[in-house]
């Protein structure tokens, strides 16, 4: 119930945001980070008298009694769904991540929003729950209708409150995830009906349909079907092009979740369904995923450096990044994998702030093209220095976050191709080409005559407290990860024990 | 004692940590307080523990947490102690403090201080990170660390985009050789399951034969990073650039400092590459290479700090030798006197350019010999040392790796001939840089001699020039036993004279003017020698054309998103669709009866045609 | 009915044919009368074919789904001349070619 | 026939009492307060006489087949009845005069549409046709004013007649082939007739297809869809698109299944060729249309196009597996598609009203804002033709989906699949416009009470919305019928 009680918080509070415009136009604003913080207090209250948490067991897929949480209620018994819904380690880990980066997103929309505040929170919030959802729900179906209903508020989001070119980026945003989906809601549905003429049940729930028996052939497919949908959202090369525009034309907060939070769906799915579901299917496909990864790696890096947009260029760092997921997933070994949550959780932290940055730099710029800027460090070294950080936390500097996950999944990945890792390997490269350049354009260099008189005004409490948060988070993670690590160890480690089974027969 | 040695790098990093937090609000006096105390607090610590080490010379281990444990990856925040670590730590905490102190000075009139110098104790810290680390992850960590800290001090005046430019070229060059670097520890890792570099060995040792395939590829990619780090063929072209950085900064991190870092590495795994003897005569070569390559250019140049960089280059190419022929206590011994002398040569330079209005060319300074004492001797001493005079510290280690070049089984002589001419040339263009700065005629007139927070730094570190040969460095116990082999005594007089010989060149080239080689210059082929030297034998040029352009060619290229083309082309297609489709639609009544008798037409033939295929 | 012994498939072919004639009626003419002429012929057509069918199989049905037909021709008719007197009233001409405002 | 019979005739028996008092009524006095009232007691009367007969479902007559998935459809056509009448109200308010006649029309066209529903023989399903038909005629040109009705009204009757004689001549055929004018006789006359004359009764099964095609307006037959339904006043549009389409596709699923067509694989190529060009052209004419009216025609053929899934689906399903699932599959998403049409309509009528102009999706824009009832209503039911999760029409795809999986028509999914993701776009676009903040945004004025209109329009909202997310109840209900 807790769990169903966190996602009702977010939608309810969603609903109280949205009436409480009438009340002022800061109101909701507020309201919102207080539900944000009520849904993360009662989360923590509830796991505090968990005895569980200390002595994290492996989740068993056959029994949901080891899981952290287990909730299953009837829901369409004609079909075998049912409201399930369960935490490991690793949902924990994206609940938490969830729920910090909306406070985090709240705080990015406090002055960037100027219409229509409540309806904005309102939005912001039911994303979170959607996500919330997504992360938690272990009934197929259920699982299909948050992936799907998560996107509405977004593309409500870029829709309304977007930037000057938002109604075709939230069209394509929308038409990439939605096509996609279609695409795992005919995969689901298939092995549903597989798994009914095995054993003559009907059942959606994720425990009953791990292990279906199906002919070769037949999970190729329908893994192939799952993974397109998880590779968009990731998103992987060559699915990644609404990226790029959706993050650019959402408002600040928006970008904030969208990178920091709706990608890790994606890579959330293929370590949860994708690879599990079909574990043979997967291990003969994993060369082409990989593949995918160390491309999109190199690729997202050569077109970051060529934007002249700030926005646009953080987005393919991010094409870049999550080509480490993938490559982490796919590698399907311990190490790798941690890699890849570890980036899930790091990404999300270091990808946010610099759209945060940039948000704060098109609120007092009113533009976000880097030829517009320069030299900014000299009126905002306080923004400029927290530029640096995140820049450097992005190029994987050591001692942040990213770096232990980039470099676990390289380590993951070496064991399986050295090659890969070689590609792989040169995004460390051009990512630190283009993370510099973007400084260079916007904070260095000599500065832009045009803004000398502009009187800009540098990061502020409420700007420097959120992104001492990331910080103080991205530091953490960087030297001390083991908590993370050993959230997930668990999970992943029954995971692989799972497949290694299926894999030998 | 040695359980204090996490507070070394600490200090300087929580005094980086305050600077950068208070940079809008502290007073300056605090702020030179604050950096120069967190060093200097530092280096005596290092001495502290130093002395305990030298009583009771036992190598210890110290973990302070896991960093990170996967599986039975579990690398440590640990650091480990032996004499090598203590001669690098002196280097770094000693040198870096009298650095520290030049800098209050030179950098007093800056608007950044606090910044400048929150960075450059950040960098110290780094690098202390980096040597004491007992795993190569914790190094590797370091290894970034001090990349990062250098970015950021050579684009320190960040206004100038040129400065921006060397301080990304800097860092994405030295970026390459660090990617390999950690290619390398995947492979380490994979193969011999630690991180940990004393465990790491000996693992190697059990697995591992001497000559195989694996260790050598190993020591290869660590090669790249070390050749990176270091500015070594073919990695080095960005050294000279980072000259952009405040001239303190050079003398630190790109002479005393980190470009040795290479060095280190290598010394420190040499278990690794005794397991490789190819990859062991690579060292040799790329450092014989690289140091002939840099004399070479040094000698064309006429910006001080540049000609000051590619000494730098040159030198190191020495150590590199030194390590390639396995005289890994002379490698690290030229590495701490090469800290002492390069230092007070970038230093003294530091002190001219500031006095000198911020000038670089060599040309248009002359006669400050009397207006600079203090500087003049310096230069003069440092000079010597580069030089590798007899007495200086510099003679002492160059000597050493120059015999020991000569004992290497394969080529031996011929790497100590190469030296020789490195050596030649090294006391060529090092004194045609003290002739042409402080004799002549004066062409620039300095605004007045160093204050003391310059001179005393300069003054030390000439100390240290002069006596740093007679140092013994405690590192007997981290490397392999040297063969005690002396070669004929022949070689010892050709190593030592050819020096003094080069000194002589000098003079009678630059100084008296009696051999004039103008002619030899303006020949075509001189002219042509002379720019390609100059221009760092068109390496730059050459990289410029094979690497930058092409990317930025695909990067122009790109930037529309060929994926996103195909999308389009989706797009298109179904508009395409919808627009026959739309034409379609014409409202005519006997056009839509037309479409429904096709309709009907279609359906019948449908039906009709398989029913009869049925029949 | 007897006497006259045409096979069904001969009559079913006449109104086929016939059916085709009012098809194509439709598709060249413009004015509308012609127009629901035509569809009277299509209408007829059919109703035919019920009925030799009806003949065929001996059973009344036929006749009486003739009937049916010719009802609701007359209703079609009836509401199509109504229509038509509109289309004259506004378009001032019964070409339906010149009624297609709506289109795209 | 005896009382049970009767009281199996109860819906029909109750319309035709309305029509009869309707015209007593406008015979001894006009007034169309009154006339509409009447209407409306009628339609109510009749839900009753719907649930009334569940009590005596039987077979009536060879010609009408009472029967539980009759009533419910009956009872759905009614409540989409009982909308368009409350939307009627407004739309021709300004018409003034003459209004009796159009509730007529309506009461009549409804009364079509039962017996086209309960129809069990070609007679029957002939008479309802042609009722439901011609009553709608007179509906669409009803507006005085304005050429567009008029013209609509032409275009479908010459179009519809024609489609209708393509059907007559079809029957012809059959008839001829089997000797048999129930659809349960030629279904068992059927297999002998097609070893002797496979060619009459395949022609003539394609052609009645084609004439019922064309009232679904499928691919090739769609042409006048667009043109009738912008043309046409509204409400009428929604009648059209909700009842008449509705009772067809009922009338067809019968014929079909009773007539056992679905033997024949001609016949099933022919089916599937049809709904894949539905689904594909549909979608693809609705992708840059700006009259929502029209867009909302387009993407009518496309859901008939998935809705022929079923049909074909049936073919395989009966000789593999058992055909429970398909029952609830039509029932469901016909029940979804009608009520999310009505959904929609009720918004276009609250806004565009006559005025074509206003059904251009720039009279849209902003609309959440100024009316976010309707706006919220108009979302929901986009979303719910789109197929998004927690709407109706989300259960809908997911039979469709179930029934191409189970019986394996991979190219029919794709196409499914491929229309859906096309059909995003224009849903899309309507829900663009109406969030768009831009331009000179009156702020919310604070809007007196709730219309009639936003009642109608959140209660058909909240019904998708209930369909979508907790449809166990309605399954279980269709599963019973």
């Amino acid at each position: 119930m807790v769990m169903v009680n966190l996602i009702l918080i977010l939608l309810l509070g969603g609903v109280i945001a949205m009436l409480s415009e009438r009340a002022g136009e800061n109101i909701p604003r507020r309201v919102a980070l207080v539900v944000i913080m009520l849904d993360l207090a009662y989360l923590l209250s509830e796991l505090w008298g968990m005895p569980s948490l200390t002595q994290l067991q492996a989740p068993m897929p056959d029994d949901p009694s080891t899981w952290l949480m287990h909730f299953k209620a009837q829901w369409i018994p004609a079909f075998g769904i049912s409201i399930e819904l369960a935490l490991d380690g690793i949902s924990l880990l994206m609940v938490l991540l969830t729920l910090v980066l909306g406070a985090i997103a709240v705080s990015a929309s406090w002055t960037d929003i100027a219409v229509k505040h409540g309806f904005f929170e309102a939005n912001l919030l039911w994303t979170l729950a959607g996500v919330l959802g997504v992360f938690m729900a272990l009934d197929l179906f259920l699982f299909f209708l948050f992936w799907e209903v998560m996107l509405i508020p977004m593309y409500f989001m870029i829709a309304i409150w977007g930037h000057e070119n938002r109604g075709y980026a939230a069209m394509k945003f929308f038409i990439f995830t939605q096509a996609s989906g279609l695409l795992m809601l005919v995969a689901t549905l298939a092995l549903v009906k597989v798994n009914h003429s095995a054993t003559g049940q009907w059942s959606f729930s994720y425990f009953d349909l791990l292990n279906t028996p199906m002919p070769e052939q037949t999970a190729h497919w329908l893994m192939l079907g799952f993974f397109i949908a998880f590779v968009v959202k990731l998103p992987a090369f060559p699915f990644h092009t609404w990226l790029p525009d959706a993050h650019t034309q959402a408002p600040t907060a928006g970008s904030v979740i969208l990178a920091g939070i709706l990608l890790k769906t994606g890579a959330y799915g293929l370590i949860r369904f994708a690879v599990p579901l079909f574990p043979e299917a997967a291990l003969d496909f994993s060369w082409t995923a990989m593949a995918l990864g160390a491309a999109g790696v190199v690729y997202g890096a050569v077109l970051a450096f060529s934007q002249s947009d700030f926005k646009r260029l953080v987005a393919y760092s991010s094409v870049s990044h999550m080509g480490f997921v993938l490559l982490g997933v796919y590698a399907w070994n311990e190490l790798a994998l941690q890699g890849a949550v570890m980036q899930m959780v790091a990404h999300g932290f270091s990808t946010a702030a610099l759209f945060m940055i940039a948000g704060s730099l098109q609120e007092r710029l009113h533009t976000r093209d880097m030829r517009e800027m320069g030299g900014l460090w000299q009126q905002m070294p306080r923004m400029g220095a927290v530029a640096m950080f995140f820049v450097l936390a992005s190029l994987g500097l050591p001692g942040l976050g990213n770096f232990v996950a980039e470099f676990l999944v390289l380590l993951g990945l070496f064991q399986i191709s050295p090659w890969i890792t070689a590609v792989a390997a040169l995004g460390l490269i051009t990512g630190a080409i283009y993370s510099l350049i973007l400084m260079q354009k916007s904070f260095q260099g000599e500065p832009n005559p045009k803004l000398q008189d502009h009187g800009l005004v540098d990061f502020a409490g409420r700007e420097m407290l959120t992104m001492t948060v990331m910080m103080v988070a991205l530091i953490g993670l960087g030297l001390y990860p083991q908590p993370v690590l050993d959230m997930a160890q668990p999970v992943l480690q029954s995971l692989l024990e799972m497949t290694s089974v299926e894999a030998m027969p | 004692m040695g359980d204090m040695i996490w507070l070394v790098p600490l200090i300087p990093m929580l005094s980086s940590i305050l600077l950068m937090l208070g940079s809008g609000s502290l007073p300056r006096v605090i702020i030179g307080l604050l950096g120069v105390c967190s060093v200097g607090a530092a280096a005596v610590l290092t001495l502290l523990v130093g002395l305990d080490f030298l009583a009771n010379p036992q190598p210890f281990q110290m973990t302070l947490w896991t960093w990170m444990q996967v599986g039975n990856f579990s690398p440590g925040i640990a650091f480990y102690f032996d004499g090598l670590t203590l001669v690098m730590m002196s280097v770094i905490t000693g040198v870096g403090f009298l650095i520290h102190l030049f800098s209050t000075e030179f950098m007093e009139e800056d608007v950044s201080y606090a910044r400048y110098f929150a960075y450059l104790n950040m960098f110290v810290a780094a690098m202390l990170v980096l040597v004491m680390a007992d795993n190569l992850l914790l190094l590797y960590l370091g290894w970034e660390g001090v990349g990062v800290c250098s970015y950021l001090l050579v684009g320190f005046w960040y206004q100038n985009s040129a400065n921006g430019q060397a301080a990304r070229k800097a860092f994405v060059v030295t970026r390459i050789g660090d990617t390999a670097m950690a290619l390398g520890l995947l492979l380490l890792f994979t193969q011999l399951g630690t991180l940990d570099i004393q465990a790491m060995m000996g693992v190697a040792n059990e697995q591992w034969q001497v000559g195989d395939t694996l260790p050598l590829i190993a020591c290869l990619l660590l090669l790249g990073g070390a050749v990176g780090k270091s500015a070594q063929l073919p990695l080095h072209t960005w050294l000279p650039d980072a000259m952009a950085g405040p001239t303190p900064v050079s003398a630190l991190i790109h002479a005393a400092t980190m470009v040795t870092a290479g060095v280190y590495l290598i010394a420190r795994t040499n278990g690794l590459f005794l397991l490789a003897p190819t990859a062991m005569m690579i060292v040799a070569l790329i450092g014989l290479a690289t140091s002939l390559m840099a004399a070479f250019t040094a000698l064309m140049q006429s910006d001080i700090k540049r000609i000051l960089a590619y000494s730098t280059i040159s030198q190191i190419g020495y150590m590199f030798l030194a390590l390639g022929v396995g005289a890994w206590t002379a490698g690290i011994f030229h590495l701490m006197t090469h800290a002492f002398f390069k230092a007070l040569l970038f230093l003294g330079s530091g002190a001219i350019i500031h006095y000198l209005h911020h000038e670089h060319d060599i040309f248009k300074m002359g006669g400050l010999r009397s207006k600079m004492p203090v500087t003049f001797w310096s230069f003069m001493i440092g000079s010597a040392a580069l030089a590798a005079l007899p007495m200086t510290s510099g003679f002492f280690s160059k000597d050493q790796i120059l015999l020991q070049a000569y004992l290497q089984p394969d080529a031996g002589p011929w790497l100590w001939l190469g030296g020789l001419l490195g050596a030649l040339l090294t006391a060529i263009y090092s004194f045609r840089l003290v002739f042409v700065v402080f004799f002549g005629e004066a062409k620039t007139q300095p605004d007045g001699d160093t204050g003391w927070r310059m001179a005393l730094p300069l003054v030390v570190l000439c100390g240290l020039a002069m006596v740093g040969g007679y140092f013994i460095i405690p590192v007997a116990e981290v490397f392999p036993v040297a063969s005690g082999e002396h070669p004929a005594n022949w070689v010892e007089y050709v190593s030592i004279s050819v020096p003094l010989m080069g000194l002589l060149l000098s003079y009678l080239i630059f100084h008296s003017g009696q051999l004039n080689v103008d002619k030899l210059v303006n020949s075509s082929l001189g002219q042509w020698l002379r720019r390609f030297w100059h221009s760092g034998w068109g390496i730059d040029w050459l990289y410029d054309r094979i690497f930058v352009r092409p990317y930025y060619r695909l990067s122009g290229i790109m930037v529309n998103e060929p994926i996103d083309a195909i999308y389009g082309l989706i797009v298109a297609i179904n508009q395409t669709f919808n627009h026959w489709l739309a034409e379609s639609q014409t409202g005519r009544m006997r056009w839509y009866i037309a479409s429904m008798v096709f309709g009907l037409i279609l359906v019948l033939t449908l039906a009709l045609q398989i029913s009869a295929e049925a029949l | 009915m007897e006497g006259l012994n045409i096979p069904l498939n001969h009559i079913l072919l006449v109104s086929t044919l016939l059916f085709s004639i009012g098809m194509l009626g439709l598709m060249i003419r413009r004015n509308i009368i012609f127009i629901l002429m035509s569809l009277e012929v299509m209408l007829n057509a059919a109703a035919l074919a019920f009925v030799a069918a009806g003949a065929h199989w001996g059973q009344p049905d036929g006749q009486i789904i003739f009937m049916l037909i010719l009802t609701v021709a007359a209703a079609e008719v009836a509401v199509g001349l109504g229509l038509v007197l509109q289309v004259q009233r506004r378009f001032k001409t019964l070409d339906m070619d010149s009624a297609n405002r709506m289109r795209g | 026939m005896n009382t049970g019979q009767l009281m199996a005739l109860m819906p029909i028996l109750m319309l035709s009492l309305t029509a009869v008092v309707l015209m007593i009524q406008a015979s001894i006095k006009r007034d169309q307060g009154l006339a509409w009232w009447i209407t409306a007691i009628g339609f109510l009367l009749t839900l009753w006489g719907a649930g009334y007969a569940r009590e005596f479902t039987q077979p009536v007559t060879m010609l009408l087949m009472v029967d539980d998935w009759g009533l419910f459809f009956t009872t759905l056509i009614l409540v989409a009845s009982l909308v368009t009448l409350i939307l009627s109200k407004d739309s021709f308010s300004p018409e003034g005069e003459r209004k009796e006649e159009y509730y007529l029309l309506l009461v009549l066209s409804v009364l079509g549409a039962v017996v086209l529903i309960q129809s069990s023989h070609m007679a029957s399903l002939l008479l309802g046709m042609e009722l439901m038909g011609v009553a709608l005629y007179g509906m669409i040109a009803f507006p005085e004013k304005g050429e567009l009705p008029l013209e609509a009204a032409i275009k479908y009757l010459v179009l519809s007649a024609c489609a209708s004689a393509m059907l007559l001549f079809g029957f012809a055929l059959i008839y001829a082939a089997t000797g048999d004018l129930s659809y349960g006789g030629m279904g068992a006359k059927a297999a002998a007739a097609f070893s002797q004359e496979p060619l009459v009764l395949m022609a003539g099964s394609a052609m009645v297809l084609a004439g019922l095609g064309f009232k679904l307006s499928v691919v090739p037959f769609h042409m006048w869809t667009p043109d009738v339904y912008q043309g046409a006043p509204t409400p009428v549009t929604g009648f059209l698109a909700t009842v008449s389409k509705g009772a067809v596709f009922v009338a067809l699923t019968r014929f079909y299944l009773d007539g056992q067509l679905y033997q024949y694989d001609s016949l099933i190529m022919a089916l599937s060729v049809v709904a894949m060009a539905s689904m594909l052209v549909g979608n693809w004419l609705a992708l840059r249309q700006d009259n929502i009216k029209r867009l909302l025609a387009y993407s009518s053929i496309a859901h008939f196009g998935y809705l022929l899934i079923v049909l074909i689906a049936l073919a395989a399903a009966q000789s593999t597996m058992s055909s429970e699932l398909i029952g609830q599959a039509i029932t469901f998403y016909l029940a979804a598609y009608i009520v999310t049409t009505l959904a929609a309509f009720t918004v276009i009528a609250n806004l565009a009203g006559e005025d074509d102009s206003k059904s251009m999706l720039s009279a849209f824009e902003g609309l959440f804002w100024r009316n976010p009832v309707q706006a919220s209503a108009l979302t929901v039911a986009m979303l719910s033709f789109a197929g998004i999760p927690l709407t109706a029409g989300f259960i809908g795809k997911f039979y469709l989906i179930m029934l191409s999986i189970q019986s394996q028509l991979w190219v029919l999914l794709g196409a499914l699949v491929l229309g859906s993701a096309i059909a995003i776009y224009y849903y899309l676009r309507i829900i663009f416009a109406m969030s768009k903040t831009s331009g000179t945004m009156i702020k919310t004025e604070s809007r007196a009470a709730l219309g009639a209109q936003d009642i109608v329009a959140a209660l058909l909202l909240l019904l998708v919305l209930a369909l979508g997310s907790w449809p166990q109840p309605f399954i279980e209900f269709a599963g019973a019928l």
